[in-house]
């Protein structure tokens, strides 16, 4: 045998090194364990199972297409790959009284939260500096461990942790609220940009529910809009659409009417029949007015008014100070449409009035809300065909719960547990929310993904995708009928994730000092297929007397910053794909093209064609908006819907850290918003900041139009030149 | 003496061949690289997809048919040319012909790789070709890529032939003037050539042959090549003048072209004495024709625009006139009527170097013509939200540079290996003419003092 | 009788809420295109909703207006393929055959509606993302021109399903996915040949219009307009 | 002794060698004239000019336009696929194929015709002197019909001018 030199020696290492590399970088199924297939399916038929659409609060039930298929799973803490059956599509479920067998683009595009690249397969502990987004992935057990460690360390002090979720209904969150209750914790706190809880108020008072309201759009002959964005983004947009849909056949003959008020051109005011630009905190007044001119020509039904009209101080007197005349100046509509249109709604009945979105988050948001009631009480519009109804809730009551706003005043719990609430990115960034969180000794997330708040955790438990799990919804609108919804789970967990309420039953099982007393579930299905109580059937509101601390008066809505210095009223609204942000992770929705702008993958301010002559801006300029809180930039696309004195942009986009679809994209216009907000309900105010804009630079390419280059160019189509 | 009168001739003619500079090794080592570049940058295209080129939704179409358009036009400087003059007999034509023919065998072979470039499978193109196939399935004989197939392969293959056939005389005269290794590959091309009287008549018939054949083909190559716009339903495409109006153009650049070509070769291989100014003079003339038939057809395609007042073809009008693309439009215009039709009408400044530039000047504004046609109309196709802009991306840019230094590569090197000039051509101009006899000669005079 | 698919969109139904741009791209497996390449032109949606801005600020109306692969009967698109990949079939449709097209982009450039799409790169779906893929549709490669089809695998499966259950095909068992997710119900879809169906009697509405009309492509989509309100005559 | 040639550098010459063989009885077909350059104005220059192969280019041509007709119409009917609502054989964008292949089938016709009057190609025969690529125009007469070589070789050398040369092989 030849002595082995050193030479020698590496050659020899670096032949076997080399086998061993080209033995790693073959088919992946060559180092992956393969699983045996857990599901019975038959390939290449498709199995339809129910589940619901978790992205928005509407509730819709829809139905998932399952095939069988080669996934790459992660379980146990092994990745291996199983033959098993995947959601390859959702559509709407035809028997659901929500969704009615349809389904918007967001609905359609939640099965990418299952299948994103970016999703966490296993618990996480965070390993970097708080923020980092730097994460080890750690076993269920040692997780659980952690979790319940901390959770045991603050049992003496139980008023200490803290839940912080989305203002959602339904069984889980009653899940949660009786967790933290025997643990002797209080309520969970909620935090939504976009919630109503003004309305909820407003309706509170006005009809004695505090909840959102059901239009019977199918059978309206007149829908008189405050703002809303109806078919778009507020509310029950999917029921909202079929019935308008249904509206839009026209009935007899006649062609009900759509009339939107809104200083920015929604999705909806582009599909009404008459758009009115009005002052942007002014639609209380305009409905006021109108009330004035149905109650002077005497279109009043005999018992209009009612409870609702006794809000508004001056009712009775028919409202002296709403004149036309009066009205134009606050609002800007002219005295003489001021005239036709109350004529027109007190006339081609039956006419519901809707307001909700930016009109509510005024300062005055309660004050406008109450005036739209007021004008549909006045009209006989409530509880009838063709009106504004309350769907009959469930049995589950809205748990009580604590606004984000509140405890953010208050000194910081021991420990946080958060689910799908990301306040870091959706509150504005004078409310300091990260300054906060980063105070908080131990913070818990389940989140699927690392998102601006969850970068701060500690300790990220993944739950489920809600194909994965079982869902229900009991949305609070959308049908004449109480809905609600439960389904099981579509498809297997692709990844170590388990379903939250599992994980907080598990980790109060593990307790040191067990719950008292315990829940009584072993598991989330368990509780969902516990029997629930029929609502009561048609039941009337409890009518409760009016809250002395309701508004009687009319308010002008006041803004942040002063006109001389910011000169534009700034109006974040939820954009159509990626709504309030938390949905611009999934590459389907940032590449829909926005139904006004054709804008895909960006952010953009929204200005008046004269004004951006005025300030010397074309298309795709970038400008820097700045309030008295914080500055922004981003492209300017010029809009012929929105008034010379507003400035408008998309909620969504500017994430930091929200994956590889989203991250540093775009700019987040709640991050210089003024932190004003609605007294009565605490609700911020996010249409109430002044803004002013400078141009920084020409087109930077940053704003992506569908519609390629198209400036329309009217002057080249019209004529000879 | 025929010996003493010819020889210097062939001598001349033949050196290039013979005697290879510094330069030559330079310039081919320099084309050569520049080509390897836009072969490099095909591959990268190829391995990655046609995305990498600026072609988007919904310019699909961009460079790569622009030059495709340019080069097919580039060929019509010869064939065309080279045999409207052998057929009406024009005897300046004998030092010009070669160089014009060669012009367009190498740029229809430039040309025609363009289609396949821009193709987004271009391993399959040759699916385009009719052939009885596994799948049964021939190609489409309603479109306008399959009769570009058919027109540039019967024009190709016609102006190779045209091209070689009357070289074989040549390739003969060089085996005999040769030794070694030279004459064994000249003697294999020569085809065995003796120059007996049959050889030179079926030659010469062919050849007359082939002018007839090859003007109608000439002719529909670029008509051809137009049907591939007027026949889709693109804003200032569909239109009946683009047969002609294209065909002009070609011919337009195409002398340019030869102008230049002309003028290179003149200079670098010392040709003064046998392309005298009277050959640029001539084709001077024939560029200031051409120039003010384009601007004819320039207006009547603009004039029945801009009074048919259709809002899609106007979008395209006003794009070019005064929008995005009317720095090009207005160059073109410049380069293609206003400085050819005021350099060229004036006999003193229809100098050499004048006419050189001015022809430069016609290949800008002619390339500029195709990029015109192609991408505004698609830019701004009917529905107004689909308008879209088109910006050429570096493959796109490095390819076309590649072409032209291919083109220049190619033609140095025939004019290397191959007399550049026709030798038995020239010399059978240089043939003194016997008397004639009496009657016949004051037939002549009588005719030529007829004319007016 | 042959069927002879076609399509009416109500554009007073339809909202521009763009459902049935991600139906599309869900049940067609089309690529996302990503920021940049988006930015070049190269996103693509088979179906578009096509936006409109009339008048000024504030009397300003917006008109929204589903674009999708009009299948038209003289379709611009088909003669110019040089290898048949675009061609009609007995059904009427419009079909494009992914594995005979060779790039040309000819079609696309014919085609006056823009709704033909080219896949300028090979198609990626980052890892998981694959699994969302509808295994009835083939994915498409670098290279080749795609385009709406008025979901011909839903039409097959309709077919196959009604022959199965050996009954006559019912007007509105088939329905491309666009319509299905469509909220407001603002696209309907069916036979023409078959006068009974709501498309073929939508198709003859007063209201209907065509695309281009006077292209001469005799689309199979009809549009019917928006009404504007006028006040009803109230006795 | 197979072969007899001579040189000359003026076409005047060859005009007088080819009438001396002529008179001595050489057929014109045996004459054999070789130049580097085509002389259309003296009477040899003429000799076998003519010739089929305008009427074989014309029957190329045909030929091309008959092949593009089946090419088209069978092509066409053998899988029909319906495009933009023109007929299955259609007979305007047919015409362009069929003019293009009638062309092509002319071009063809007439250079193979070229090829195959002028025995092309072909190895170099030994009738031949490099002095023609010079100028030197060549009149030779080889395996003469009914003619004994001797008064060839007189015929040619009655010119007065040029160099005789034989060949033996």
């Amino acid at each position: 045998m030849t002595p082995m030199d050193r030479r020698r020696f590496f050659k020899i290492t670096a032949i076997t090194g080399t086998t061993a590399a080209l033995a790693s970088c073959g088919n992946p199924e060559n180092q992956i364990v393969r699983f045996i297939p857990d599901d019975e399916l038959t390939p290449g038929v498709a199995v339809w199972k129910p589940s619901v659409c978790p992205l928005c609060a509407a509730g819709c039930g829809v139905t998932a297409r399952v095939m069988d298929g080669d996934a790459e799973v992660f379980r146990n803490g092994q990745p291996g790959v199983t033959r098993m059956g995947l959601v390859r599509k959702l559509e709407g479920d035809p028997a659901h009284p929500i969704s009615q067998g349809r389904l918007c683009a967001r609905g359609q595009a939640a099965v990418q939260v299952t299948y994103h690249p970016d999703r966490l397969v296993a618990p996480q502990r965070r390993s970097g500096d708080r923020g980092s987004s730097q994460f080890t992935e750690i076993s269920w057990d040692e997780a659980l461990n952690l979790l319940v460690e901390r959770l045991d360390a603050t049992a003496a002090a139980p008023a200490q942790l803290a839940f912080l979720s989305r203002p959602r209904r339904g069984r889980r969150h009653e899940l949660v609220a009786e967790f933290l209750r025997r643990f002797g914790a209080p309520a969970p706190v909620s935090f939504e940009i976009f919630d109503d809880a003004v309305l909820r108020r407003a309706n509170e008072l006005s009809f004695g529910r505090h909840q959102l309201p059901t239009f019977d759009l199918t059978r309206t002959n007149y829908l008189l809009n405050f703002g809303a964005d109806l078919l778009g983004t507020w509310n029950s947009p999917l029921a909202h659409s079929v019935a308008y849909g249904a509206m839009r056949h026209g009935r007899g003959g006649s062609k009900p009417k759509v009339v939107q008020v809104e200083p920015r051109m929604s999705q909806t005011g582009a599909s009404a029949d008459e758009w009115l630009a009005v002052r942007p905190g002014t639609e209380g007044a305009l409905a006021l007015g109108l009330a004035h001119v149905v109650m002077k020509a005497g279109l009043r039904p005999a018992d209009g008014g009612g409870r609702a009209g006794v809000q508004v101080e001056g009712w009775s007197a028919g409202l002296p100070a709403f004149t036309p005349e009066a009205v134009e100046k606050e609002t800007g509509v002219s005295a003489a449409r001021i005239e036709r249109l109350a004529r027109e709604f007190a006339s081609y009945g039956p006419a519901v009035a809707v307001i909700g979105g930016a009109p509510l988050a005024q300062t005055n948001g309660l004050a406008q809300a109450l005036a739209v009631n007021a004008l549909n009480a006045l009209v006989g519009s409530v509880g009838v065909e063709g009106g504004v109804s309350f769907m009959p809730q469930g049995p589950s009551p809205v748990a009580t719960v604590r606004t984000l706003r509140d405890v953010l005043a208050a000194a910081p719990p021991q420990v946080l547990l958060l689910d799908d609430a990301n306040p870091v990115f959706a509150a504005p960034a004078a409310w300091k929310v990260r300054d906060w969180l980063r105070q908080v000794p131990f913070i818990a997330s389940f989140g699927s993904f690392i998102d601006e708040t969850s970068a701060l955790a500690d300790l990220i438990l993944p739950d489920h995708s809600f194909l994965e799990s079982w869902v229900e919804s009991a949305p609070e609108s959308g049908a004449a009928t109480a809905v609600v919804t439960v389904a099981g789970p579509a498809m297997r967990p692709l990844y170590d994730t388990r379903s939250m309420p599992d994980v907080l039953l598990d980790a109060g099982r593990r307790l040191k000092t067990p719950l008292a007393p315990a829940l009584p579930w072993q598991t989330f299905e368990e509780m969902l297929q516990a029997p629930v109580a029929e609502p009561p059937p048609g039941a009337a509101p409890p009518a409760r007397s009016a809250d002395a601390s309701a508004p009687t008066a009319w308010q002008a809505p006041q803004l942040d910053g002063s006109a001389g210095e910011y000169p534009f009223q700034f109006m974040p609204y939820p954009s159509q794909a990626l709504f309030d942000g938390s949905l611009a992770h999934l590459p389907w929705l940032q590449e829909l093209p926005d139904p006004l702008t054709t804008a895909m993958w960006s952010s953009w301010v929204e200005l008046n064609v004269k004004t951006a002559e005025t300030l010397g801006i074309a298309d795709g300029d970038v400008v820097e908006v700045a309030s008295a809180h914080g500055s922004l930039r981003a492209p300017v696309v010029i809009s012929p819907g929105i008034g010379p004195d507003a400035a408008a942009m998309p909620v969504g986009q500017g994430h930091e850290t929200f994956t590889r679809y989203a991250s540093g994209r775009g700019a987040n216009p709640l991050a210089i918003l003024a932190p004003v907000a609605e007294p009565s309900t605490g609700q911020l105010a996010w249409a109430a900041t002044r803004v002013k804009i400078t141009k920084i630079s020409g087109a930077d390419g940053s704003l992506i139009l569908f519609a390629g280059a198209t400036r329309e160019r009217p002057e080249h189509a019209r004529g000879r030149g | 003496m025929n010996r003493t009168r010819n020889n210097p001739l062939a001598d001349d003619l033949v050196r290039p061949l013979l005697h290879t500079s510094v330069w030559f090794y330079g310039a081919v080592l320099v084309l050569a690289s520049i080509v390897a570049c836009g072969a490099a940058a095909w591959g990268y295209q190829l391995w990655y997809g046609m995305g990498v080129a600026g072609v988007n939704w919904p310019v699909f179409w961009g460079f790569y048919e622009t030059n495709f358009v340019f080069w097919i036009g580039i060929s019509h400087a010869g064939t065309l040319i080279s045999a409207i003059l052998r057929l009406v007999n024009a005897r300046w034509r004998r030092p010009v012909t070669r160089c014009a023919e060669v012009i367009t065998a190498f740029a229809l072979m430039i040309g025609a790789i363009f289609p396949i470039i821009h193709l987004g499978k271009p391993w399959l193109f040759f699916w385009v070709a009719p052939y009885p196939s596994a799948r049964e399935l021939w190609p489409n004989f309603r479109s306008p890529l399959v009769w570009d197939f058919f027109a540039i392969n019967t024009y190709l293959i016609g102006s190779l032939l045209f091209l070689i056939l009357p070289m074989i005389p040549d390739f003969a005269l060089i085996r005999d003037r040769t030794t070694g290794l030279r004459q064994r590959i000249y003697g294999t091309l020569a085809l065995g050539w003796q120059g007996t009287t049959t050889q030179w008549h079926r030659l010469e018939a062919a050849m007359q042959i082939m002018a007839v054949a090859i003007i109608p083909v000439a002719v529909s190559v670029h008509t051809i090549v137009s049907f591939d716009f007027s026949m889709a339903h693109v804003p200032m495409w569909h239109s009946t003048i683009f047969g002609p109006y294209f065909v002009a153009g070609a011919i337009f650049s195409g002398i340019a072209a030869l102008i230049i070509a002309m003028a290179a070769l003149r200079r670098m291989l010392n040709l003064h004495a046998y392309l005298h100014p009277l050959h640029f003079d001539n084709l001077a003339k024939l560029l200031l024709l051409m120039s003010l038939l384009w601007g004819y057809f320039v207006f009547s395609e603009r004039l029945t625009v801009w009074y048919g007042n259709q809002p899609s073809e106007m979008a395209v009008f006003w794009a070019t006139q005064r929008g995005a693309f009317a720095p090009f439009y207005w160059t073109m215009v410049f380069c293609n009527f206003i400085v050819p039709v005021s350099v060229l009408s004036f006999r003193r400044l229809r100098t050499l170097p004048g006419i050189v530039l001015v022809s430069c000047g016609v290949l800008v504004g002619m390339w500029f013509e195709r990029f015109l046609i192609i991408v505004p109309g698609l830019s701004t196709k009917q529905l107004p939200y689909s308008w879209g802009t088109y910006t050429p991306q570096p493959p796109e840019i490095v390819i076309m540079v590649a072409t032209f230094a291919a083109m220049a590569l190619l033609y140095t090197l025939f004019s290397k290996f191959v007399p550049i000039i026709s030798i038995w051509e020239m010399k059978v101009g240089n043939q003194p003419h016997p008397p004639l006899p009496a009657d016949e000669a004051e037939e002549q005079q009588s005719l030529w003092r007829a004319r007016p | 009788m042959a069927h002879r698919w076609g399509m009416v969109v109500d554009l007073d139904k339809c909202t521009g809420c763009e459902a049935c741009v991600t139906a599309c791209h869900a049940e067609n497996n089309i690529p996302t295109a990503g920021a940049v390449e988006a930015g070049r032109g190269r996103a693509m949606h088979w179906l578009r909703v096509e936006r409109y801005w009339e008048g000024d600020f504030p009397d300003v109306k917006v008109k929204f207006k589903p674009v999708m692969c009009q299948h038209c009967d003289n379709a611009p698109c088909e003669a110019v393929c040089p290898t048949y990949a675009s061609h009609q079939t007995d059904e009427g449709l419009n079909a494009q055959v992914y594995n005979r097209c060779i790039g040309t982009r000819y079609c696309a450039n014919a085609c006056s509606y823009n709704v033909r799409f080219f896949n300028f790169f090979n198609p990626q779906w980052e890892k998981p993302l694959h699994l969302q893929l509808n295994p009835d549709v083939s994915v498409r490669e670098v290279g080749v021109m795609e385009k709406c089809t008025f979901c011909v695998q839903r039409i097959k499966s309709g077919k196959t399903a009604a022959k199965a259950d050996g009954r006559e095909l019912q007007d509105g068992d088939i329905q491309p996915a666009c319509v299905q997710s469509c909220p407001a119900g603002a696209i309907i879809f069916g036979d023409l040949n078959d006068p009974e169906s709501r498309a073929a009697r939508l198709t003859h509405s007063p209201r209907g219009t065509k695309l281009l009309e006077d292209e001469g492509t005799e689309p199979k989509v009809t549009y019917l307009q928006r009404q504007s309100w006028n006040e009803p005559d109230t006795q | 002794m197979n072969a007899v040639y001579a040189l000359y550098d003026n076409p005047a010459a060859v005009q007088r060698a080819v009438d001396g063989l002529r008179a001595a009885g050489v057929t014109d077909a045996d004459i054999q004239v070789m130049s580097s350059e085509p002389f259309e104005e003296y009477e040899f220059g003429h000799k076998d000019s003519a010739s089929w192969i305008h009427w074989i280019a014309g029957v190329g041509g045909i030929v091309g336009l008959a092949s593009a007709y089946f090419l088209t119409t069978v092509t066409q009917q053998s899988w029909p696929l319906r495009t933009s609502g023109m007929p299955i054989v259609a007979p305007w964008p047919n015409l362009i194929v069929m003019f293009e292949l009638t062309m092509l089938g002319a071009i063809l016709a007439t250079v193979l015709t070229l090829f195959v009057s002028a025995k092309l190609p072909r190895r170099l025969p030994p009738l031949y002197d490099t002095d023609v690529s010079n100028g030197y125009i060549l009149v030779g007469v080889q395996r003469p019909s009914g003619q004994p070589l001797v008064d060839v070789t007189a015929a040619l050398e009655a010119v007065g001018e040029g160099r005789v040369k034989q060949i033996d092989r």
